[in-house]
């Protein structure tokens, strides 16, 4: 099978893969890259479970020809500690246990930090609509949306 | 809002512990936020293969012939697997605690009982190159007639589902098509009540949907044995049904999981590791067998439907004196969990009530759809709907408070339940009052000082004379008859006369699994 | 076009563990030399905290703090038996294995301890935070990480131990159902409150308040976990869920979240519990389970709540918008009842 | 046969990839293509790309606001002056899909998606479609009459009038989920008026036909009348007509009829 060379900016880091002919962004992050924090939930749009940003904007790996990345920026949740220290995020996940099986987490928090990073005061309104592409099957979300606004109002009294 | 009343029961509490009781992190989460839990599929072999299912279109069809040569050699592909090459191609999953007979394949053979049932698997490099091969292969069906509605499935001359059980029942104490639950004498609890109320309620089935699907990876391991990193919710339960299916001894395997992306009961039934280790040892390659969220949502087991009747006799002071239930679990094609959850209910009749007079007869019924499992609150969720939704009807009925009514009812300590047992260590009393209480749900001064802990036992505790065959029908006294009342259907069948069950006969299993139990009479043949 | 608002109320229980038992999980505790102590299991955590719900039993049970605790789970090489994370027993059954293999460890470790102390070990006691002192003269103290250490380099000893736990198997009676099916229960009562729409049909969740009696709270914050996101999946399966919209016609079965449905964010409701604890005689520290049972009382409080706002009883799961309105149609419009 | 992916600078030669090989798809967005290939689709085997800054241009100089087949509904909602299309943009997916799916895309979006071409279609939109044989204009109706047969074709550009206030334009899509779900039914209302009176109302369903179609009967019943209790009474009453919903997984036939002149009732009263 022919395979296309494919470049990218990986979380601040350049990375050079081949890929195979109509893969998507989660293949080739997970079985080339290595950065399994992307997860496979459906491969249709409807979960969210692979979240990522590319130039900065919330985009579903799964749906995204991988091929279209190529000399753009993809940021992961492997991404969005700084060095050793958690984002705030993910600290407010935590104190508010906002996971239980952990596996739509790394989506939640993507589609969180691309609200947050256009607006940090959002309304809880404004929170359920960031969070609306992502599918909770544990929580029942209200730990989710208490977390996103805790991190929204700690990054406020930090500024 | 979550309030803890350290108040109610304190008595009975050593609460003096020092970890217990706190809300310490969780171990995982950490893991859950940066994105490091390990999940099967985060496991990244050298050289992996793919594994795809084809599956029926059909509900029920005969097989008249399986042509895989075209798909042989589409590119990419390493091997086609058929129902011929799994060592064990029939089995039944509570087998390992010797419930019931093997009556599901990993891969049909001659004929598929519900639409999605799996028929070949093919394993290729890449899950493009499989699903091209799977476009390729051709099977020939001869469609059949379908059965989709459980009482249709139980009437004389209706298909067979499965040839296993050929009644479309489960079979209990190896005579029974259904679970007996008697004590007391509900006909002559109806002749007394004030009402009669009698309902039907129906669930529709239900799909676990946990964000990760149902998948495996199988990889040759250094030392002969098998590596399989899984999204079981059972690692030694799915361990063993590989061991059998695949004719080999449990060691051969070495499952690692337990960290998994949602389950709530559809990730026991084991679909996936089989096949992914069969194609792992018939390739020398890892093979990754993972569910689309298609055919998760299709063709995964989900949680079954539960048809029930409820006929109540009720007194005008409130008292629930006879409660007979019927109900139909459908199993889909094949048994899976299904029979242990019938038990499961019979067990719970006639919910947290004390009631004198209790009579239930509850089928596990086969039908042409996707084989149902386990789900959070298997056996009961349905029922418990029936059952207070019905609770509801009756308190409205004699026009007492909704709450009231179930308090008045509930099971208090020493009370004798249903199946035989002294009722302990109960609740439901006060969890009306506080839930009450929270709701600013108005309760008589008399109500709020009752207990789980007074009054109970007694007569409260009598097992009232049980007939053992079922009393003939009473002519209608003098009933009232309600809006509720729909004319009920007359029982579909009736069940063949009782015999006494045969002795047990000793059995050690051939395959390498291990026999973790004995339950009833049944045995896996 | 109205809203009307409604109540309605559920009481259940649930039996913890494989229903007749027979189901066992087993647990092995050992330490390190430096004190610290892991759990092996292979039993597994699908999110409901299996990991942190059985490191608090074992530190508990040991004595030392949580900290000093790591859970292993799910690998059949290392793991002991465990029949499986189902049937709401992983509290009760693998809690249960967890603290007979500590107790064991225990036992090992106190021994030890009092060599070096020179006591007898029936007098002594841990603090919690890492020491066993004698009872009564807490100066006459000895770090575990020191009884580690002389356990394994000088007395020749394994701080370890190992538990199962097994509800024997109850048989059951073909002709009356007679059986001991579990050994405890868990209780709940939940007050809903909808408001339906009467010229479509559509419900929404007001609030609800409810009451959950679990035995012990072993972990609060995982136990609200259990409720909140609990109550969600009943909301769920008694307003949206199937995947056979139109049972027993199989046909229109969704492939997608888009057309499976399940309540989003945007669906949820203010939900007021209030946990309960009557300890179970033969939970760890009283627990039972919360898993299972807390979506049930969900669906009927739902549609008695329905019945209550618009008169229409809902005995068809899920209760979907056309169904309420087809009933609404059949009586002739919407027939609230005493508001209550 | 293994995918192939073609990209091209030039919308012209897109579309002669993609009229001259049947298993040719545009890729748009992704949130269709990408989805059948993840499913296995092997019907497709190849891809085609355009880069051509033509399809992802915004033209909102004039009274008549010309929208790139490849523009997403998140730069939509980011342009102020497209502010009477945000409800329809925000209606779907969540904002990742919003990041991804494409105008063009929509327009091809089977049920129960293609919620934005219920607006465009109210707002009498024409579509610019270049085929093998050359670019031309097309009412959107006929368009989607078509719609199985434009397959091979690619849309370049959807140009709309805007509506003269911000009143004259109603959208709402009844979803069972919150705040993002598949669609019951999508309703848009274009209603001008002069001296008071409707002139030339457009009513456009989605979900109530095979594809997305107008409520005839309705906008005749508004037709020349204020927008009072009696019109849109008027106008719920004979919703259904024409219509020809199927059963799916978020409602049936029967609902959908039962609710569409509700909502629309709703929707012209301004009420929630």
């Amino acid at each position: 099978m022919t395979k296309t060379p494919l470049q990218f900016r990986h979380n601040g880091r350049d990375v050079a893969v081949f890929v195979d002919g109509g893969v998507n962004l989660l293949v080739a992050l997970r079985e080339l890259i290595g950065d399994m924090t992307p997860k496979f939930g459906c491969g249709q749009g409807g979960c969210g479970a692979c979240s990522v940003l590319i130039d900065g904007e919330l985009h579903l790996s799964c749906l995204t020809l991988a091929e279209a990345v190529n000399g753009r920026a993809v940021e992961t949740l492997d991404g969005l500690k700084d060095g050793p220290n958690l984002h705030p995020l993910q600290r407010a996940f935590m104190e508010q246990f906002a996971a239980q099986c952990g596996y739509c987490t790394p989506g939640m928090l993507m589609a969180a930090k691309s609200l947050l990073d256009r607006n940090p005061s959002p309304s809880r309104a404004e929170v359920i609509e960031a969070i609306s592409g992502n599918i909770c099957r544990c929580t029942g979300y209200e730990p989710i949306i208490n977390a996103v606004l805790a991190a929204a109002s700690s990054g406020r009294a930090r500024a | 809002m979550l309030e803890l009343r350290k108040d109610i029961f304190a008595d009975e509490r050593d609460d003096n512990l020092k970890e217990i009781g706190k809300g310490t992190q969780r171990q995982d989460m950490l893991g859950h936020v940066t994105g490091t839990s390990t999940y099967f599929d985060d496991h990244k072999l050298q050289g992996m293969l793919h594994l795809k299912v084809l599956r029926s279109p059909h509900a029920h069809a005969r097989l008249r012939r399986i042509d895989t040569m075209e798909a042989e050699r589409s590119p990419g592909v390493r091997r086609i697997i058929r129902g011929a090459d799994v060592p064990r191609n029939l089995n039944t999953l509570l087998s390992l605690i010797n419930f019931g007979k093997d009556d599901e394949p990993s891969l049909a053979v001659d004929k598929v009982r519900y639409k999605g049932e799996p028929i070949v698997a093919i394993v290729a490099d890449s899950p493009r190159e499989a699903y091209e091969a799977m476009a390729k292969v051709r099977v020939d069906y001869e469609p059949l007639p379908a059965v989709f509605d459980v009482e249709e499935a139980l009437k004389p001359g209706a298909l067979v589902v499965n040839e296993t059980y050929p009644k479309n029942t489960f079979i209990y104490h190896d005579v029974y098509d259904h679970q007996k639950l008697r004590f007391g004498d509900v006909e002559r609890g109806f002749a007394e009540a004030d009402h009669v109320l009698e309902q039907r309620y129906q669930m529709s089935p239900i799909e676990h949907a946990p964000t990760e699907t149902n998948g495996s990876i199988a990889a040759p391991d250094t030392n002969g044995r098998y590596v399989v990193y899984t999204s079981t919710q059972a690692l030694f339960f799915s361990l063993d049904t590989c061991a059998k299916i695949l004719d080999v001894p449990s060691n051969t395997f070495h499952f690692i999981g337990g960290t998994v992306g949602g389950g709530f009961g559809g990730k026991v039934d084991t679909l996936t590791e089989p096949l992914a280790i069969l194609g792992a040892m018939l390739t020398g390659r890892p093979v990754r067998y993972q569910l689309g969220r298609e055919e998760e949502m299709q063709f995964g087991s989900p949680r079954g439907a539960e048809r029930i009747y409820i006929k109540d006799g009720v007194m005008r002071d409130g008292r629930i004196v006879a409660r007979k239930i019927r109900a139909y679990f459908d199993s889909g094609a094949y048994t899976r969990l299904s029979s242990y959850a019938v038990v499961k209910c019979v067990a719970h009749l006639p919910g947290p009530y004390t009631i004198p007079n209790v009579h239930g007869d509850v089928y596990c019924v086969f039908t042409n759809r996707t084989p149902a499992t386990a789900m959070r609150g298997f056996g009961v969720t349905a029922m418990d709907f029936a059952l207070e939704c019905q609770m509801d009807k009756l308190a409205h009925l004699v026009g007492i408070d909704p709450m009231e009514f179930r308090i008045l009812n509930a099971y208090r300590d020493g009370d004798m339940k249903a199946h035989r047992r002294e009722a302990k260590n109960t609740a439901l009393i006060e969890c009306a009052q506080v839930a009450a209480e929270k709701a600013k749900w108005p309760l008589r001064e008399e109500v709020k000082r009752m207990s789980s802990r007074k009054d109970g036992g007694g007569s409260r505790a009598a097992i009232s004379p049980t007939p053992i065959e079922p009393a003939p029908q009473r002519a209608a006294v003098s009933q009232q008859r309600t809006t509720y009342d729909r004319a009920p259907p007359a029982p579909i069948h009736e069940p063949p006369p009782p015999a006494p069950p045969p002795p047990p006969r000793p059995q050690s299993p051939s395959h390498g699994a291990t026999r973790f139990s004995s339950v009833f009479g049944t045995r896996r043949r | 076009m109205a809203k009307h608002r409604g109540r309605g109320i559920a009481s259940i229980n649930y039996p913890i563990g494989m229903n007749l038992g027979g189901d066992p999980s087993q647990a092995l505790v050992h330490s390190n030399p430096s004190g610290k102590f892991t759990v092996s299991l292979s039993s597994i955590d699908l999110g409901q905290g299996m990991k942190s719900v059985t490191r608090q039993i074992c530190a508990e049970t040991l004595g030392v703090p949580v900290e000093d605790v790591y859970v292993d789970t799910a690998d059949s090489d290392t793991g002991p038996h465990c029949m499986g994370s189902f049937a709401s027993r992983g509290t009760h059954r693998v809690g249960n294995a967890v603290m007979a293999a500590a107790k064991e460890a225990r036992g090992v470790m106190m021994e030890a301890a009092a060599e070096e102390l020179e006591v007898n070990a029936a007098d002594l006691e841990t603090d919690g935070r890492g020491n066993i002192h004698v009872k009564g003269a807490p100066h006459r103290s000895i770090s575990t990480k020191d009884v580690a250490i002389a356990a394994q380099f000088k007395q020749g000893k394994t701080i370890s131990g190992r538990g199962i736990f097994l509800v024997p198997l109850s048989e059951v009676n073909p002709e009356t159902g007679e059986m001991s099916p579990a050994t405890c229960y868990a209780h709940a009562c939940l007050v809903a409150e909808v408001e339906v729409d009467d010229e479509t049909g559509e419900v929404a969740m007001v609030r609800m308040d409810s009451a959950y009696e679990l035995g012990r709270a072993l972990n609060p914050r995982l136990v609200e976990q259990q409720l909140v996101g609990g109550a969600w999946m009943g909301i769920s399966h008694a307003l949206f869920e199937t995947p056979e919209p139109y049972y027993p016609d199989p046909t229109h079965g969704p492939r997608d979240f888009v057309e499976y449905l399940m309540p989003g964010p945007g669906d949820t409701c203010p939900h007021d519990i209030a946990v309960l604890e009557r300890p179970a005689a033969d939970g760890p520290f009283g627990a039972k389970g919360p898993g299972e049972m807390c979506a049930n009382p969900v669906l009927p409080a739902v549609a008695n709540a329905i019945f209550n706002a618009v008169g229409v009883r809902m005995d068809e799961l899920p209760i979907t918008p056309e169904k309420v309105l087809r009933a609404i149609k059949a009586q002739g419009g919407a027939r609230p009842q005493a508001r209550r | 046969m293994p995918v192939t992916v073609k990209t091209f600078a030039n919308f012209g030669e897109a579309a002669s990839a993609l009229s001259s090989d049947r298993s040719a798809r545009y890729l748009g967005g992704g949130t269709l293509v990408m989805r059948a290939l993840n499913e296995g689709d092997v019907s497709i085997s190849t891809v085609v790309r355009a880069n051509d800054l033509a399809l992802t241009r915004i033209d909102v100089a004039s009274s008549r606001v010309t929208i790139g087949a490849g523009v997403t509904f998140g730069r939509i909602l980011a342009e102020r002056d497209l502010a009477f299309l945000h409800a329809p943009a925000r209606s779907i997916g969540g904002p990742a899909v919003r990041n991804m799916g494409t105008v063009g895309g929509n327009l091809f979006a089977p049920s129960p998606y293609g919620d934005f071409t219920v607006a465009l279609l109210a707002l009498d939109a024409t579509v610019s479609v270049q085929g093998g044989l050359g670019a031309r204009d097309m009412p959107i109706e006929e368009f989607l009459q078509s719609r199985e047969r434009q397959s091979g074709a690619l849309v370049l550009a959807v140009a709309c009038q805007r509506p003269a206030s911000a009143d004259a334009f109603r959208y709402r899509k009844i979803a069972r989920i919150k705040p993002k779900g598949g669609s019951v039914i999508t309703l848009a209302a274009h209603l001008p008026s002069s001296g008071g009176r409707i002139s030339g109302a457009r009513i456009a369903l989605g979900s109530m036909a095979a594809t997305q179609i107008r409520a005839r009967a309705a906008e005749r019943a508004l037709e020349g009348r204020a927008l009072d209790d009696a019109a849109i009474n008027a106008a719920a009453a004979v919703a259904a007509e024409g219509v020809s919903p199927t059963d799916n997984a978020l409602g049936s036939a029967w609902y959908r009829r039962e609710i569409v002149g509700v909502h629309l009732r709703r929707l012209l009263s301004g009420l929630e």
